[in-house]
C-alpha cells in the first residue's frame, strides 16, 4: 500500500536527533511491548510479515505521531483482536479508556505471474506495480531501472504472508539502484541497496 | 468504568500495555518470565559487542573474513552468534578507502539486532529513515561524519529479511593490537555505517 | 519539494466526515486567521504561492496533526517573520509561549528551459522531475501520460513565484489523466484532470 | 514571562493568532476593519447562492450557458460576481448523463470560494484529498451519490490557479421553473460534486 510509513526519499523531515550511544528503550513499557509481540509471533499468533502490516494500518496521523513502541504496540493489540485473542471491549474494559487500533487490511495477493530469474550484473526494472495490501517494494524504487548483485535466500512472499495467503517463498535479489535515476538532480550522488523480491522485479530491455 | 458504555478518552500507554500482558496471563501464556527473558536478552545478550567481535576477527583473520562475507550468517555463528530464524542472510559490507556502506529501513525499522543490538532511537525516527536514502552525504555529515567527495556512499535499505551490518575499515594505528584490545573500538554506530573508526 | 503535503493517491486514509452543509469555520479564530493572510497578501508582504509553500514546509507531523487554520496561521507568521515583519522573538513574547514555524525554503528556480507549446489533443507525458522547492506536480502524476483538454491564462511559475525568483508566466494545460495509467490495477476508473504548469510537460513520444 | 527566556510550551492557538493581529495593529495596518469586512464577506458575500445563480440561469438561458463553458470569468461577472486577481480562469464542469464532474485540491485545498462558498470542512481533510483521485467512485459512494456504472467520473485537482464549478444536471421535474425557484436546489456539495440534484 502507498501508505504514509513509505517514507524513503520523502522530503520536509528534519535533522537527526543524533547522539552516540543512544539508547533503543526510553521506559519500562516499551520493553515489555518488545517482548510481549515477540511472544506473540513465537506462539504463533501471529508473523512478522503481519506485524509489520499491522503497523502500516494505523490510520496516518496516528502513525507519524506515534513513537516506534507505540506503533509496534499499536499492531500486537490490533492483531491479537483480528485473531480472537481478545475483544476490543475487553481490552479497552482493562485499560480504562479508548484502545487505538490500525485500520482493516486489504487482501492480499499470491506471487506475482510469470517470475524471472536474475544472475548478477544483469539489468532489472522494478515493475510499475500498486497494491493496497502489504507490500515491501518502497515507492522510491516502482519503475526504476537497477543493476542485480546478488541473490539472497527465499522468504515468504510478504503480500501473501502478511494476509494469510498460501504463497511459495521466493528469491529476493539484491538490487543497486543510482540515486540519478531515483531522483534525478534532486538527491546526493549515492548507490541505494535493496532487497527485492522476486515478483516485484523483470528484466529491462 | 462501566464496561456497557465506550470509554471516551484514549488509555495511557502503560494500561494498554498492562492489558495486554493481563491477556496473555489470563490465556495461561506466562508473559512475566517470557518478559524478563526477552528484556535480559535485548540488554545483556544482543550488544553491539557481538558485531564487534565479529569485526575485530575479519579484520584479523582473512580466512575468517573470506568466509564471513561468503555467508555471513554461517561465519557470526563460529562465534557462538545467533540470529532469528526470520533472518535467513547476513551481509557483511565492506568499508574500504573509497567506499562507505550505510544501513537503513525505510519502511519500518530492521536491524540485525541480536548482532549490532537493538537499533538506537534515532535509527527508527522518520527523519532517518525519509532521508538517508536520497541525502546520504547530507545526513552523514549532519550526523558529524564528512566523508571526502572520493568516497562512494552505498546505502542498504533493509526491505526483505536479509540483514546487513557494516564492516567498518580498521583504523591504521591499530594494526597488529590483539583482537580483545580491536574489540573495545568498534561501536555500534560504526557497525551501522554512520561513523568511521 | 515531495513532502508530506502531497496526498494525491496515498492511501491509510480513512472515511470522510461529510456533511451536508458542513461549515467552513468552528471556531473565530480561524476566521481571523482567514482574514489576517488575506490581508497580507493583499498588502503585498507574500504572494499566494509563497503562502502555500510556506504551508508545505511545515514539519512533517505539524502538519498532517494541524487544523487547516491552523496551517493557515503556521505559514502566516512564518512568512511575517521571514519577511522581517516581526520576529520571532517579538511573536513568543507577545503569544506567551512557543509559536511553531515552518523549515527553512529550498532555493527555487526559473521557467524549464526548451519550453513546448501544445494543442488540445496533444499527448503529453510530465518529466521525470524533482524539485526541492515548491511546486504545483503532485506526485502521483510524475512521468505519467495525459492528453491535453484545453490551456488555460499564463499564471506565474509557481518554483519561482514562491521563492522570490524572476520568471515569466506562463501556460498551464488542463491535462486529462487516465486512473489506469496512474495507479495500474489500484485505483476506481476515472479520468483525473491536473492544471500542469507548461515547465512540467513534454511531449509524449 | 521573562522576554529573556524562550518558552517551554506550545502558546494556544488564540494567542498565536492575537499576537500576530497585534504586529498588524502595531504596524498600523489597521486589522480589525479588514478582519470584519473579510469576515463579512466569508459569511454573506461568497455564498453557495452565487453558484446556485449561475447554475440556474446556466439551465434557462442557452446563451449564457455557452457563455459560461466558454469564457466563466466573464459570465459570471455578468451576474455581478466576481473573482480575486489571482483566480484567472473560471472552468463550469457540465455534468450530463454519463458524466459526472467532481472538484478537489490534493496539494491544499483551493476552491472558487467567491462563487460556490468557501469550502466545507471535509474538503479540506487530508481524508478527502488523498482518496477522491485515486478512488472516486468509493469515495462518493461513501458521501452518499453511488453513480450507476454508466456514468463515468472525471475528477478535476484544482492544482493550478485557474477554478472549477460544477453545474450538475437539471433535475427532470423542475423542468420549466422560474430560474428563482432553480437557485433555491442547488448546493454547494452539487457545485463541488460530491452530490446530484
Amino acid at each position: 500500500m502507498d501508505g504514509i510509513h513509505d517514507l524513503g526519499g520523502r522530503q520536509g523531515f528534519g535533522t537527526i536527533r543524533y547522539a552516540v550511544g543512544a539508547p533503543a528503550f526510553h521506559a519500562d513499557w516499551e520493553k515489555r511491548v518488545n517482548a510481549l509481540y515477540g511472544m506473540a509471533v513465537r506462539r504463533g499468533i501471529f508473523n512478522m510479515d503481519e506485524y509489520r502490516h499491522a503497523i502500516e494500518r494505523m490510520p496516518a496521523r496516528q502513525y507519524l505521531s506515534a513513537s516506534y513502541y507505540e506503533r509496534s504496540l499499536t499492531s500486537l493489540l490490533t492483531l491479537c483482536v483480528e485473531k480472537g485473542i481478545v475483544t476490543r471491549e475487553e481490552l479497552e474494559h482493562l485499560a480504562q479508556g479508548i484502545v487505538p487500533l490500525s485500520e482493516p487490511s486489504a487482501p492480499g495477493r499470491t506471487n506475482l505471474p510469470d517470475p524471472e530469474t536474475f544472475q548478477p550484473g544483469d539489468l532489472v526494472r522494478v515493475k510499475n506495480d500498486f497494491f493496497a495490501g502489504h507490500v515491501r517494494m518502497p515507492g522510491y524504487i516502482r519503475g526504476k531501472p537497477g543493476v542485480v548483485v546478488s541473490e539472497s535466500p527465499r522468504y515468504p512472499f510478504p503480500d501473501a504472508h502478511a494476509h494469510g495467503v498460501e504463497a511459495v517463498d521466493e528469491p529476493t535479489y539484491d538490487v543497486a539502484f543510482r540515486t540519478e535515476d531515483l531522483w534525478p538532480n534532486s538527491a546526493d550522488s549515492a548507490l541505494v541497496h535493496v532487497g527485492v523480491f522476486q515478483s516485484y522485479l523483470e528484466r529491462a530491455l | 468504568m462501566n464496561t456497557q458504555s465506550r470509554p471516551s478518552q484514549v488509555a495511557p500507554i502503560e494500561n494498554r500495555v498492562a492489558a495486554i500482558e493481563a491477556v496473555f496471563e489470563q490465556r495461561g501464556m506466562e508473559p512475566k518470565p517470557f518478559i524478563e527473558t526477552m528484556t535480559h536478552a535485548a540488554e545483556q545478550e544482543w550488544v553491539p559487542r557481538n558485531g564487534a567481535r565479529v569485526v575485530a576477527k575479519a579484520w584479523t583473520d582473512l580466512a575468517f573474513r573470506q568466509r564471513l562475507f561468503a555467508n555471513g550468517k554461517d561465519a557470526v555463528a563460529e562465534l557462538g552468534l545467533s540470529m532469528p530464524a526470520h533472518h535467513r542472510h547476513l551481509v557483511a559490507l565492506e568499508n574500504t578507502d573509497t567506499i562507505h556502506n550505510v544501513i537503513v529501513c525505510t519502511l519500518c525499522s530492521c536491524t540485525a539486532f541480536t548482532i549490532i543490538g537493538l537499533p538506537p532511537d534515532w535509527y527508527k525516527d522518520l527523519d532517518y529513515r525519509a532521508r538517508v536514502v536520497r541525502e546520504s552525504r547530507t545526513v552523514l555529515r549532519e550526523m558529524g561524519l564528512d566523508l571526502p567527495p572520493e568516497i562512494e556512499i552505498r546505502v542498504w535499505d533493509t526491505t526483505a529479511d536479509t540483514r546487513y551490518m557494516v564492516i567498518p575499515v580498521q583504523p591504521p594505528e591499530t594494526i597488529g593490537w590483539p583482537e580483545e584490545k580491536l574489540i573495545d573500538i568498534v561501536t555500534k554506530e560504526s557497525m551501522i555505517g554512520v561513523a568511521r573508526l
